[in-house]
């Protein structure tokens, strides 16, 4: 812990040389993460003009990156800046709370939607309570304190986001080229872009609540904008739709702090987690506001019954796609839920949370199985498993935290991927529908690879994702509050899971000649960058997962409980419940793979067959098809089953809803 | 569930299989078999060659030749009846398949006789199939 | 909604035979069903413009070779008639007893292929077993296993001893026995009955009206058999057509297995009744006129329409088989059916592609 | 590389697996093939499955007349077979086109189509003697492979 | 009296009313056993229509124009579908408003329609196969 | 590193108790069907002849999947005779079955295609219940380690004879027996032409039924966990459950996939719940 101080011992001062200069450097690099991306967003809406943009978006997300990693570098944190540029942030940050909520309040009125008017009201009326009746402004809140959890996300936000933001440049181009605008709108764009990886990265850093609450607002509204963006009628109605659902959410944060001053007297996070541990501390006076916390993180993670406003905004350009569901707005949801685990540690809420985790998780799952459309399975997908880490929060055993961090790591680099892929070959072949994709090899071989990669990275052992699935699935099992319906809705739901990838990752490979090179394919460098750093990363990351748990999930599990998740030597991972071998599995698995590439290398065109036709198969120009009545030549056709009648949207939605919507009046109601 | 006791009595029992081609049994009678000609006996009379369904039969009375492609003949024993000297006749037991097709050629004495020589002479009413 | 299509053969596992059907599929609703034939198609009506009449009752019993002795007798019964000619009673008989014989080993055989078509391989096998007494009967009786060839023109080629009459009886009984045992597994068991009960339901009208016949008419409910019309022996038998009401591939496995029995008991019925007469009356003449003529076959009503015209050769044979009359109701059957349940709707027609196409 | 080459070839002796095709058959003879399969012949005994998919098989069982239409399937199975493979014609129709071949829609035997390994006569081939057939095939292999001689034609006997 | 074979004894009738004709017999119940046709060799075919009613036969004898189109009755029956498209191939006949129109591919395939205009016809002779 | 030497010769070992396995399948269902039936070193004849065969393929990417999948079956029974974690060990068995997957639907064959759609549905069905039956394991061992299972004193059977049904599913699901040969089978006489296998060919498919020796394998080893205590408890309860299952294999019709889902998850699920609250309580 640093705090500032002003002796004159030599030593002392020496000392303090160095932890001024750590203060400094510890101001830099929070400006760096939390203030510089607001700069670097006016700056790009300002300076208009392409070229300035390639250059300022670039640049600015190289610095926040780096000052991302700079934060991680240095370890935990706390940090009060009292002011800036002479204005106390408290201040600041309240004027600008209200500033916020009022321009939400007009963009509302704007549009006559009442609900979000009346949600905005109730925040605002719940926030003077809160500045000026019930808190005590004398008593000195930590602004900042970074954990590892807290320095993991940051790193998640700035990189991942970082490559998303570079992604959208040429996306962007390419866009707006497609809809033929009279005038950019990019500076708009990015602006809202960059000001997102920004307030994310406040949200997570920041200890009071109040600030947290601030950050989680602004992601709110850049959502709003950023869903809306391209202006059409769905894609506004689809705004709203987010909108209304994060400012219910919204409303829940708002009681929250107002209980939680009442009852706790402060609203940093630290003292809050701190006090709560205190035997006897966990009674209704803790848990309601820590309810309304989960609340607020279902709704931001887009848990249902709220999955729709995620959904909803598959309308936007796939950079925000990409960036809501893997690096930031969904993962803050599940941050405020996985931050506040120690205090309803335990605690029937823990259960219900638990439950409701895993509920959305088999739900989200059952209903990508019967999506079609590509961005829509990795939408459900990604609700799935912020479900899933949401029941490891709610198990909240040391070993089901890991597993959630290891999840909210490996999923937004694998979820990322996958989204700038589709991005990349929807524009390629004008549709987003797995359907569409089928022989994408053929067309695409570079990106269909990859995609691919991306696939296998979310669904099978070794990569991290199955890891911190395994995890999961261990600790559920053997966690005291292990229940077999639990326990049933996550192997169900990770059957689930491989179903739709697995069907996914098949139709795209499809090809019909053996070892067929299809002719190279061109990515733009913009394309390209993000696309090989985040597989790369998935693959490399999942290599290095045993250091990956030691240097960043490990200390985050710390805080939750005293005996250490697993051991890991030798990159093996092991605790009473199991082991799981990483490095022995990857080398094993690794020369297997690269045998099977080889042998399937040397099988050439002389071994090459059409497929089975029963007897009739035919080639005309180079479609494969059969002989089929009145002689005439037929062009073979699959489809996957997306089993409309089991799994459909307009099937399942209703009754996942009004489960939903019990289990969550269960866990409010359970806390009372 | 029905079937359970029927399969379990399979099993207690001896298999039905017939252990053919090791073990053989006897065949029945009137099987129609390999068609076969005693071609001394045979006329060339050419009953067989039209009454035969398949068309499989060429008799050639003034070579004294008397051919039959076991691969068209779809042993009906139509000639067997129609034949007049009953030279024909057909075994009981099947003719063995083989890696290439032959033609069965019988070369008999040719009949000098006049009457023979006559219905020699008669148009043959059909084609001769394929050699 | 995604589409598959499937060439369902013409070279295909559970059809033994060459049809094809190009299937368009949802998630394995069928939502279009095209046939294409023409893979068996020889055109051997035509025939009869190069063989003589007689000739051609060899080649009418190989337009299929399952009940390939109905085909000869519906054949010569059409030329017997249209030559006048009175067959001796113990020919109608033992006609009878061959065709029934064939009757029965063609729903045994169906009954397995159908035991197949829904994947139970140890019926399927059981039935085939079972149906080996009815082979060696014919090969014993008539010389061949299938194509038996003992119709000819006026009358049959083949006569039963006594020895040989007792001998059936006795390979009946043991058969109706091994039958018996295998009714509950094929009409009642659960899995059995999940796969066929409601899979391919066809109405009495529309059965009617799509012109069905055979088992496929009798498993709507509709009591029609062509052997209500007498012909051979038929009429001085005691029997009553075999139907079911449901309409399903369940019904008309049912009036099958059914059949098969009842068919039995034709066969004792004939034997414990066989004529001591001649086995073929002497046929004058060459055939002229136009004659039509109907038989029931295992798969229902065949019907031949003969032309002479006072040559030994025949002017015209049209040969309109069962199967042939029985497609078009398959074909209304699939729509809306499962890719799995494909095979068994297919095959509870009992298919004959030969037959159909000729 | 010997004794894993000799244990192949014992292999293939000894797993003949088939695929039937009917081209124009009457059925009889299909029938009879699919008999071969069942308890009382059960051809399982010399391995033999019949896998129903060119792919899978090693031995080609054709039953029919060989027509128009079915010559161009006939041809599409054989080449989707994997070598090394065997044909065999069954009945008088696959050998020769049997009583149908002046039929005007007929193109004769499989062999005016295919090569063929074995022939084997009947109409229909009685059970028996397609697995003197199967036999007879196998020694052609054995013969291909030089591991024995071809299997002599007896015309008469 | 039903009766299993019988010498023809066929009810001319002419083409125009054929389709109305099928359209009766449907409404009484009958069922359509199939069609025959036969070459006459003078340029016209019979076409027969065999009906069954509770296996009585009721046929139908219409003398037609070889090269005239026929009227189809398979709007009326869908089972005469099959039969059509079969003398379609056999005698190349044309059938108007067939309801699935296989153009001569039924069975055949261009080997034998683009050397034999109709197979069925009766001077066409059986070709020969060496 | 001893146990590594060990698990690498049960590892060899494994294709031949597999094929053998699946040769006395082969002459027992034979046998009950009334027929002689085949030798029992059938399976291994078929696959020597097989790998002789050449090569035939649609693209490349079939013989990926193929090689993936034995690799991956090899490591999950390697991983079995190590004592590993169940958990993993399933993981690792599902690379398997995805590629395989994957190889089928590369490939642009209809009858491939439904059998893939098919397969995945299959395993859909059977996951649940194995993850199912490894917590059971857990719950009543306190890990999902093997060697745990091993350092019991009681038999898991009389703990959990529920869940060994529910393993019973799941084993006749990877069996491809009937009821459930919905994707993929042994012969052909199927509407699908053997699914997932009809494009594999020659030693590709070869691998894949080694590969398929090696799943049965792996799970008959689960199942012998259940009678850990004895050998000859362990050898009887696998006989028993063997000769069970080609007894179902031989009383069924094949049943389709909507039946499969809703009975399999439906009845297995019902007793894993009440297998495992049962171990709750106790
Ligand atoms: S007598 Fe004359 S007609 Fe009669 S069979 Fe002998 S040769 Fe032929
Ligand atoms: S048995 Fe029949 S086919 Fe053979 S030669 Fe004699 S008559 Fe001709
Ligand atoms: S019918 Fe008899 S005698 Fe006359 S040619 Fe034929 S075999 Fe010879
Ligand atoms: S197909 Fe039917 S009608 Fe034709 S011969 Fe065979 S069984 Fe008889
Ligand atoms: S119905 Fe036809 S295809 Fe099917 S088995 Fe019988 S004869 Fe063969
Ligand atoms: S050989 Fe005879 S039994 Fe075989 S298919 Fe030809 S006609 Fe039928
Ligand atoms: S076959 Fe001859 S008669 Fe018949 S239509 Fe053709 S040309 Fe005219
Ligand atoms: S369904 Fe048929 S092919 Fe498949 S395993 Fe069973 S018997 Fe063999």
């Amino acid at each position: 812990m640093q705090s500032v101080s002003g002796d004159v011992h030599p030593e002392v001062s020496r000392l303090s040389f160095v932890l001024c200069y750590e203060v400094r450097m510890l101001d830099t690099l929070v400006f760096g993460s939390v203030v510089f991306p607001l700069l670097a967003a006016l700056a790009v809406y300002f300076v208009r003009g392409d070229a300035a943009r390639n250059i300022i978006v670039p640049v600015s997300v190289a610095i926040t990156a780096a000052a991302a990693l700079g934060l991680a570098g240095l370890g935990s944190f706390s940090y009060s800046p009292q002011a800036i540029l002479g204005i106390s942030l408290n201040g600041l940050i309240t004027v600008l709370d209200f500033a916020l909520l009022g321009f939400i309040f007009l963009i509302a009125l704007r549009m006559g939607n009442l609900l979000i008017m009346g949600l905005t009201v109730l925040q605002v009326l719940g926030m003077v309570y809160l500045d000026f009746f019930l808190m005590d402004h004398g008593t000195q809140v930590t602004g900042f304190y970074a954990d590892s959890l807290s320095l993991t996300m940051v790193l998640i936000i700035s990189i991942v986001g970082g490559l998303i933001c570079f992604y959208g440049l040429g996306y962007m181009k390419e866009h707006e080229e497609h809809l033929h605008l009279a005038k950019s709108r990019q500076p708009r764009f990015f602006f809202f872009m960059l000001l997102f990886l920004g307030a994310m990265n406040g949200l997570v850093l920041a200890n009071n609540l109040s600030w947290m609450y601030f950050f989680w607002e602004v992601t709110t509204l850049c959502s709003f904008m950023l869903i809306g963006h391209d202006g059409t009628d769905e894609a506004k109605t689809n705004a709203t739709r987010a909108l209304w659902m994060n400012m219910a959410g919204g409303v829940a944060f708002v009681a929250a702090l107002m209980f939680l001053q009442k009852s706790m007297g402060t609203l940093s996070v630290q003292d809050i987690l701190a006090k709560s541990a205190a035997p006897g501390m966990k009674t209704a006076a803790l848990l309601l506001p820590m309810a309304f916390l989960c609340f607020a993180g279902f709704t931001k993670a887009a848990q249902v019954p709220f999955q729709s406003w995620l959904c909803g905004a598959m309308v936007a350009p796939t950079p925000v796609s990409a960036l809501l569901h893997s690096s930031t707005m969904v993962k803050a949801g599940v941050y405020l839920v996985i931050r506040m685990a120690p205090a309803y540690q335990g605690t029937m809420l823990s259960a219900a949370v638990a439950i409701f985790g895993a509920f959305t998780f088999i739900a989200t799952s059952a209903l990508a199985v019967g999506q079609s459309n590509g961005k829509k399975v990795l939408a459900y997908s990604t609700i799935a498993n912020l479900g899933l880490i949401i029941a490891c929060a709610g198990i909240n055993t040391s070993a089901a935290i890991a597993a959630a961090v290891m999840l909210i790591i490996f999923h937004a680099i694998s979820k990322g991927l996958l989204f700038l892929c589709v991005g990349a070959i929807e524009q390629k072949i004008g549709s987003r529908d797995i359907e569409a994709m089928r022989g994408l090899f053929k067309v695409m071989p570079r990106t269909a690879v990859i995609t691919v990669i991306g696939i296998v990275t979310m669904m099978l052992p070794p990569f991290g994702m199955l890891l911190a699935k395994w995890m999961a699935l261990e600790s559920a099992a053997t966690a005291t509050a292990a229940m077999p319906p639990l326990v049933i809705m996550l192997a169900l739901g990770s059957a689930l899971t491989v179903l739709f990838w697995a069907r996914w990752a098949g139709v795209m490979l499809g090809s019909t000649v053996p070892g067929e090179n299809p002719p190279s394919e061109h990515q733009p460098f913009t394309v390209r960058l993000p696309l090989l750093l985040l597989a790369g990363g998935a693959v490399g990351l999942s290599l290095l997962s045993p250091f990956v748990y030691s240097m960043l999930v490990a200390p985050a599990t710390a805080l939750y409980a005293k005996a250490t998740a697993y051991t890991v030597s030798m990159g093996v991972f092991e605790n009473n419940a199991g082991v799981f071998a990483v490095y022995p599995l990857f080398l094993l698995l690794g020369v297997g793979f690269v045998y099977a590439l080889r042998a399937a290398k040397k099988v050439g065109p002389e071994a090459a067959s059409l497929p089975y036709m029963g007897g009739s198969q035919k080639v005309v120009d180079g479609k494969i098809g059969f002989n089929g009545p009145m002689n005439g030549f037929v062009e073979t056709a699959a489809g996957n089953y997306y089993m409309e009648s089991l799994f459909g949207e307009s099937k399942l939605s209703k009754s996942i809803n009004v489960i939903a919507i019990v289990l969550l009046a269960v866990m409010l109601g359970g806390v009372l | 569930m029905y079937m359970l006791s029927n399969v379990l009595r399979n099993i207690m029992g001896k298999y039905s299989t017939r252990l053919y081609p090791f073990e053989t049994r006897p065949a029945y009678e009137g099987f129609r078999g390999k068609l076969v000609n005693n071609i001394h006996d045979c006329i060339f009379c050419k009953s067989c060659q039209i009454k035969c369904p398949s068309q499989c039969i060429t008799v050639d009375p003034k070579e004294g030749k008397w051919d039959c492609d076991p691969f068209a003949c779809v042993y009906c024993s139509v000639c067997v009846d129609a034949c007049p000297t009953h030279c024909l006749s057909m075994e009981n037991q099947h003719r063995k398949p083989a890696p290439s097709k032959f033609v069965v050629s019988l070369q008999g004495t040719p009949r000098k006789s006049k009457k023979a020589d006559k219905s020699a002479e008669k148009p043959a009413e059909a084609a001769a199939p394929e050699a | 909604m995604s589409r598959t299509i499937i060439p369902f053969g013409p070279q295909h596992p559970v059809l033994p035979e060459p049809l094809h059907l190009k299937l368009v599929v949802e998630d394995e609703t069928i939502v279009e069903a095209v046939p294409a034939l023409g893979y068996v198609h020889r055109g051997l009506e035509t025939l009869a413009s190069i063989r003589d009449y007689n000739q051609m009752v060899y080649i009418v019993e190989r337009v299929c070779g399952i009940c390939s002795c109905i085909h000869a007798m519906c054949y010569c019964q059409g030329l017997e008639t249209m030559m006048n000619v009175e067959v001796p009673s113990r020919a109608k008989y033992l006609r009878v007893i061959w065709s029934e014989l064939h009757r029965i080993h063609s729903h045994l055989l169906w009954l397995g292929l159908f035991a197949d078509g829904f994947g139970f391989e140890s019926l399927f096998m059981q039935f085939w077993k079972i149906r080996e007494r009815v082979m060696d009967i014919n090969e014993a009786t008539a010389g061949n296993r299938v194509v038996i060839s003992v119709n000819v023109v006026g009358g049959v080629r083949r006569d039963l001893d006594k020895t040989q009459q007792r001998w059936i009886l006795d390979e009946l009984d043991k058969l109706e026995k091994e039958l018996r045992q295998l009714m509950k597994t094929m009409l009642d068991d659960y899995t059995v009955k999940k796969r066929t009960v409601g899979v391919g339901v066809l109405t009495a009208q529309q059965a009617l009206q799509l012109g069905a016949v055979g088992p496929t008419l009798r498993g709507s409910g509709v009591a029609q058999d062509a052997r209500q019309l007498g012909y051979a022996a038929f009429d001085e038998l005691d029997f009553e057509p075999v139907t079911s009401p449901e309409g399903d591939s369940w019904a008309r496995s049912k009036v099958r297995f059914m059949e098969t029995l009842q068919s039995m008991d034709i066969v004792r019925q004939a034997i414990s009744r066989l004529p001591d007469t001649e086995l073929a009356a002497k046929v004058p003449g060459k055939p002229t006129g136009e004659v039509v003529c109907r038989v029931e076959q295992p798969r229902g009503e065949l019907l031949y329409y003969l032309k002479g015209n006072g040559s030994k050769n025949m002017e015209r044979v049209r040969i309109r088989t069962p199967t042939f009359a029985n497609i078009p109701p398959l074909l209304a059957m699939l729509p809306g059916a499962q890719l799995a349940d494909v095979p068994i709707a297919a095959l509870t027609i009992d298919p004959c592609i030969s037959c159909t196409e000729r | 590389m010997g004794l894993l080459e000799n244990w192949i070839n014992k292999g293939r002796l000894k797993s003949p697996w088939v695929v039937h095709f009917d081209c124009g058959s009457c059925n009889g003879c299909d029938i009879e093939v699919l008999a071969c399969l069942t308890p009382v012949f059960d051809v399982e005994r010399f391995g033999i499955i019949n896998v129903g998919n060119p792919k899978h098989a090693d031995v080609l069982l054709v039953t029919g007349t060989v027509n128009h239409r079915n010559k161009k399937v006939l041809k599409n199975i054989y080449d989707q077979m994997p070598d090394p493979k065997a044909v065999i014609a069954i009945g008088a129709c696959g050998t020769s086109g049997g009583v149908f071949r002046e039929c005007y829609n007929v193109v004769g035997g499989v062999d005016q189509v295919i090569p063929v390994d074995v022939y084997v006569p009947g109409c229909p081939a009685k059970p028996d003697a397609i697995i003197d057939g199967v036999v007879t095939a196998l020694d052609v292999v054995k013969a291909k492979l030089g591991l024995g001689e071809m299997p002599k034609v007896t015309v008469i006997d | 009296m039903p009766t299993h074979s019988e010498i023809l004894n066929a009810t001319p009738i002419a083409a125009d009313a054929v389709v109305a004709q099928a359209r009766s017999m449907f409404d009484q119940g009958y069922r359509l056993v199939t069609m025959s046709v036969v070459d006459l060799g003078d340029g016209n075919v019979d076409i027969f229509y065999h009906y069954d009613l509770d296996n009585e036969m009721t046929h139908f004898r219409l003398t037609h124009p070889k090269d005239q189109p026929v009227p189809s009755i398979s709007p009326v029956y869908f089972a005469a579908l099959l039969v059509e498209n079969e003398s379609r191939d056999h005698f190349n006949l044309k059938f108007d408003g067939l309801v699935l129109d296989f153009n001569r591919t039924l069975y055949l395939d261009d080997e034998i329609t683009s050397t034999i205009s109709a197979p069925f016809c009766k001077i066409s002779t059986i070709q020969k196969k060496d | 590193m001893l146990t590594f030497i060990a698990a690498l010769i049960g590892l060899a070992l494994t294709p031949v108790v597999g094929g053998l396995l699946a040769g006395v399948d082969r002459r027992v269902t034979a046998r009950l069907q009334s027929r002689f039936g085949p030798p029992i070193l059938q399976p291994f004849y078929d696959v020597l002849k097989l790998l002789g065969k050449a090569p035939m393929v649609v693209n490349s990417w079939q013989v990926m999947s193929a090689y993936i999948y034995v690799m991956s079956s090899a490591l999950a029974v390697l991983l079995f005779f190590m004592q590993g974690d169940l958990l993993l060990l399933f993981f690792v068995m599902t690379i398997g079955a995805v590629f395989q997957v994957v190889g089928a639907l590369s490939v642009p064959s209809p009858y491939a295609q439904v059998g893939a759609q098919r397969e995945l549905l299959q395993m859909l069905a059977y996951e649940p219940l194995i993850i199912v039956v490894f917590v059971g394991i857990s719950m009543a061992t306190g890990s999902f380690k093997i060697a745990d299972v091993y350092a019991m004193e009681k038999p898991l059977l009389l703990s959990m004879p529920f869940l060994f049904i529910a393993l019973g599913y799941a084993l006749t699901i990877k069996l491809r027996k009937s009821p459930f040969d919905i994707s993929a089978c042994h012969h052909a006489h199927q509407e699908l032409v053997r699914g997932v296998l009809t494009e594999y060919s020659g030693p590709h498919l070869a691998l894949l039924e080694i590969g398929h020796w090696f799943d049965v394998v792996l799970i008959l080893g689960l199942c012998s966990l259940f009678w850990h205590t004895s050998i000859v408890g362990m050898v009887a309860l696998l006989v028993v459950t063997y000769a069970a299952e080609i007894l179902i294999d031989n009383i069924c019709a094949r049943m389709t996939w909507p039946w499969m889902l809703k009975n399999v998850l439906g009845v297995g699920l019902v007793l894993s719940v009440f297998n495992l609250l049962w171990l709750y309580v106790s």
